[in-house]
């Protein structure tokens, strides 16, 4: 079997990079993609734990049952805030949205 | 004759030849189930080849046609025929088509239903046996719903986006039903292994449950997009939808994946409704049960072809309306009553149990019927024969719209 | 580790691999004389009219939103339906009212037209 | 054996599709790497023995969550138009930040390793599905999780149709 670490290393790079993704990108569905590549490091992060410390329970597999209704939730008011955005402003770009910067 | 009762002595046979090769088992175990992949796939595969020619020849007849009839016995050898000229086709790609995307979406739509297959159960012992089989159906299903928006996007046209985009919609919106009447029959077994639940089927479902049967079903049907519901892709009205720029062997494997996805909704609707590879003596022969399994797809898949040939398109509105604000919530009633009716019967035997929920069924179905009457009544003003006349449907053109730009 | 899913992800590997097969084959097999006009875009037979730009339209995202909100909650509602027969009377109108839960979803996005298609 | 080399070869074509998600100008192959990964992710879960939640993982973030994001980008988009950068002024400092906190992360998971008495020896008991089930509405269990869950998403659905779409009426105002 695989050690755990691995799975745990595995998910901190997922993390960094989504970090990158969420802080770099410009685009607002380009953030979205990197906060859902963090939710994905968390997910795996969970369920690694849940089978190497206590693979007969069932509290690690809620938890991840929650994340994707979170996730979900996330998601949708998301990209509904993005389309309104750009309906209104016809511009995706987080970086055109400034006029609280006045 | 040992092989009729337990066909899965073919396995230990082979694996016993590979064991001599001289491999190491666990290299025997992985070639085998090499070996058993390319079976599984390769069957479904040729399977199409005919099932093209069981449509053409079906639809036609059903169209007081005859059908493919020149090359071969009855125009059996007519897909052969078909598949050489697609093969030897140049294969087209759009100048500004963004190529890997271009490539990998008919690959994606074929795969995605030849991977439906691992999950079915094909006999007593044989077949698929995946512990949440019905969620991993509906999982694979999603490989195709991205294939046709990979499709619509990579050629760079407008329409085939478009078409992608309409397509899509259609998918998703159907598939809610779809996910709600599955839970039926996995509820009824309170299992997700396709197995188990035809191991459950003592009563085919089809009795206990025959509007979540109904429901996936028809929503299987759009969900193919298949006709009644495939006006995105209406070959007599439009050209075609997400597909267009398709051509040759690429776009064969669209309409390859298109009829095994129907063929395979007889299989899913025989494995989940019908009793799967149940009946008499399957138990003892498999071969048996897989006969019986692929009569009853056959069956179902031919009604598929004949609603095919039977009935008009409807129109998009109409397919959204009609998922939205009738399959769903009507499968939503039936999910809510099976559950709390099969907890009042859970002492009964099995009979009791089925035909209880088949009568909560029939009112449910009262229940709609009447309230269908009520919206009908509400919608169309009634149609009064005057005498001497026979009553002529009228037709009120629908008020003109502005134009809505955004 | 579960045979079943080592022979899916086998299946996984090979499928793809099957469907590409004949098209790889037919790519090679058919001729090959590209021109501009051949690859260009179709669209009816007619030159490409104006910008290739697909009208935004609402609707195709809101089908999406209320899809994948009820995705997720059937999802839920799997492991309910299979442990079925462990659940006391008490768990099963818990799941009922998880399910009322998303009837009032389903009847919010109706009332508010959200599930209406328009040209 | 099998599984430390399917986890290498789905970690590494997850993190490679992963770094595409997030450096890609063209925003269509970026979701795409996105959903390698979320493919990858449930890979993983099989490997980890929890089937329900890998063909949940797919049902939800494939085929719905990723459908949202890639429907997102083509329809605000023109076909065929360029992309341009996709990166913010500030990058460098966006790597820096994700660079130090991977490297802190994988500093500080890198021994922990309980594998002397490994409780993952027990194995995953088979009806780990049904025992989900059963803890999800049990009072004693994650009832509250379970009912919260369907509050919030129903509030996500209310909050995101009100955000995006006025209804038919307001629609026709606004564009007149």
């Amino acid at each position: 079997m695989v050690p755990l670490s691995w799975y745990l290393i595995v998910a901190a790079l997922l993390f960094g990079i989504g970090v990158y993704g969420v802080l770099a990108r410009k685009n607002a569905v380009a953030i979205l993609i990197g906060l859902e590549l963090m939710f994905n490091a968390v997910l795996v992060n969970v369920l690694a734990f849940w089978r190497y410390l206590q693979p007969t329970g069932t509290a690690g597999l809620v938890f991840a049952v929650v994340i994707f209704a979170v996730a979900a939730a996330e998601v949708a008011v998301g990209l509904a805030l993005f389309i309104a955005v750009y309906r209104r402003f016809g511009s995706s770009d987080v970086d055109d949205i400034n006029l609280l910067k006045w | 004759m040992a092989f009729l009762q337990d066909p899965t002595i073919v396995v230990e046979w082979l694996r016993q030849l590979f064991l001599g090769w001289g491999l190491s088992p666990s290299l025997a175990s992985l070639l085998l189930y090499v070996v058993g992949a390319l079976a599984l796939a390769t069957g479904p595969l040729l399977w199409v080849i005919f099932l093209i020619w069981f449509e053409r020849k079906a639809v036609a007849r059903i169209q007081d046609r005859l059908g493919p009839n020149r090359v071969g016995p009855y125009g059996l050898l007519q897909p052969f025929a078909d598949v050489l000229k697609l093969l030897t086709k140049e294969d087209i790609i759009p100048a500004k088509a963004d190529k890997v995307l271009y490539w990998m979406a008919p690959i994606l739509s074929l795969a995605g239903v030849l991977l439906l297959w691992p999950a079915i159960p094909l006999g007593k012992g044989i077949g698929g046996n995946v512990n949440v089989a019905v969620l991993y159906l509906v999982a694979v299903g999603t490989l195709s719903t991205f294939a046709i928006l990979i499709a619509g996007w990579s050629a760079n046209n407008k329409y085939a986006l478009l078409g992608a985009f309409r397509t899509v919609a259609q998918m998703i919106s159907y598939e809610v039903p779809i996910v709600l009447a599955l839970l039926v029959p996995v509820l009824l077994a309170r299992s997700m292994n396709l197995q188990d639940i035809v191991a459950a089927q003592d009563v085919w479902f089809v009795v206990a449950a025959p509007l979540a049967a109904l429901i996936f079903f028809i929503a299987s049907i759009a969900e193919v997009g298949r006709t009644p519901f495939d006006l995105l892709e209406a070959e007599s009205e439009i050209i075609a939808g997400f597909h267009i720029e398709y051509s040759g062997m690429k776009f064969a494997m669209f309409f390859a994946g298109e009829f095994l996805h129907a063929f395979t909704t007889g299989v899913l609707g025989a494995v989940l409704f019908f009793g799967g590879w149940r009946g008499p003596g399957a138990e003892a022969y498999p071969l048996l049960g897989l006969f019986y399994l692929w009569l009853k797809a056959f069956l179902l898949y031919f009604v598929i072809v004949w609603i095919r040939g039977s009935f008009p398109r409807v129109r998009i509105d109409h397919l959204l309306d009609f998922t939205w604000k009738f399959l769903t919530p009507l499968a939503l009633v039936v999910l809510m009553v099976t559950a709390l009716l099969d907890k009042a019967l859970a002492a009964a035997g099995p009979w009791a149990r089925a035909l209880g929920l088949l009568v909560a069924n029939g009112l449910i179905w009262l229940v709609v019927q009447r309230w269908l009457r009520g919206v009908e009544k509400r919608l169309e003003p009634p149609m009064v024969a005057q005498p001497g006349q026979y009553p002529v449907a009228r037709y009120t053109p629908p008020e003109p719209q502005a134009a809505e730009g955004d | 580790m579960d045979p079943t899913w080592v022979f899916i992800g086998v299946f996984f590997v090979l499928a793809p691999l099957l469907a590409a097969a004949p098209i790889v084959i037919g790519h090679y097999l058919g001729p090959h004389k590209p021109n501009p006009i051949k690859n260009d875009v179709y669209e009816c037979g007619l030159k490409t009219v104006g910008d290739a730009w697909v009208r935004f339209k609402v609707q195709y995202y809101l089908f999406a939103l209320v899809f994948l909100i009820f995705d997720v909650e059937l999802v839920f509602l799997y492991p309910w339906a299979v442990a079925y027969d462990m659940l006391p009377t008490f768990a099963v109108l818990e799941g009922l009212l998880f399910m009322i839960m998303l009837l009032a979803a389903l009847i919010y996005a109706w009332k508010r037209e959200a599930l209406d298609w328009y040209d | 054996m099998v599984t430390t080399f399917v986890f290498v070869l789905t970690a590494a074509v997850m993190l490679v599709a992963a770094l595409i998600a997030v450096l890609k100008d063209n925003l269509v192959h970026a979701a795409m790497g996105l959903v390698v990964t979320l493919f990858g992710t449930a890979v993983l879960f099989v490997l980890l023995e929890s089937y329900f939640l890998a063909v949940a993982q797919v049902v939800i973030y494939v085929g719905a969550i990723a459908i949202l994001i890639v429907f997102s980008i083509m329809l605000t988009r023109r076909v065929g138009a360029h992309w341009g950068r996709q990166t913010n002024a500030t990058w460098p400092w966006a790597l820096l930040t994700a660079g130090v906190l991977t490297v802190l992360f994988a500093l500080m998971v890198r021994g922990w390793d309980p594998d002397a008495v490994l409780p993952a020896a027990a194995g995953v008991p088979e009806d780990i599905t049904a025992r989900l089930g059963a803890a999800l509405v049990d009072p004693n269990g994650y009832v509250v999780p379970f009912e919260v869950a369907s509050v919030l998403l129903l509030a996500a659905l209310i909050g995101a149709v009100y955000v995006a779409w006025g209804g038919r009426k307001a629609e026709k105002e606004t564009q007149g």
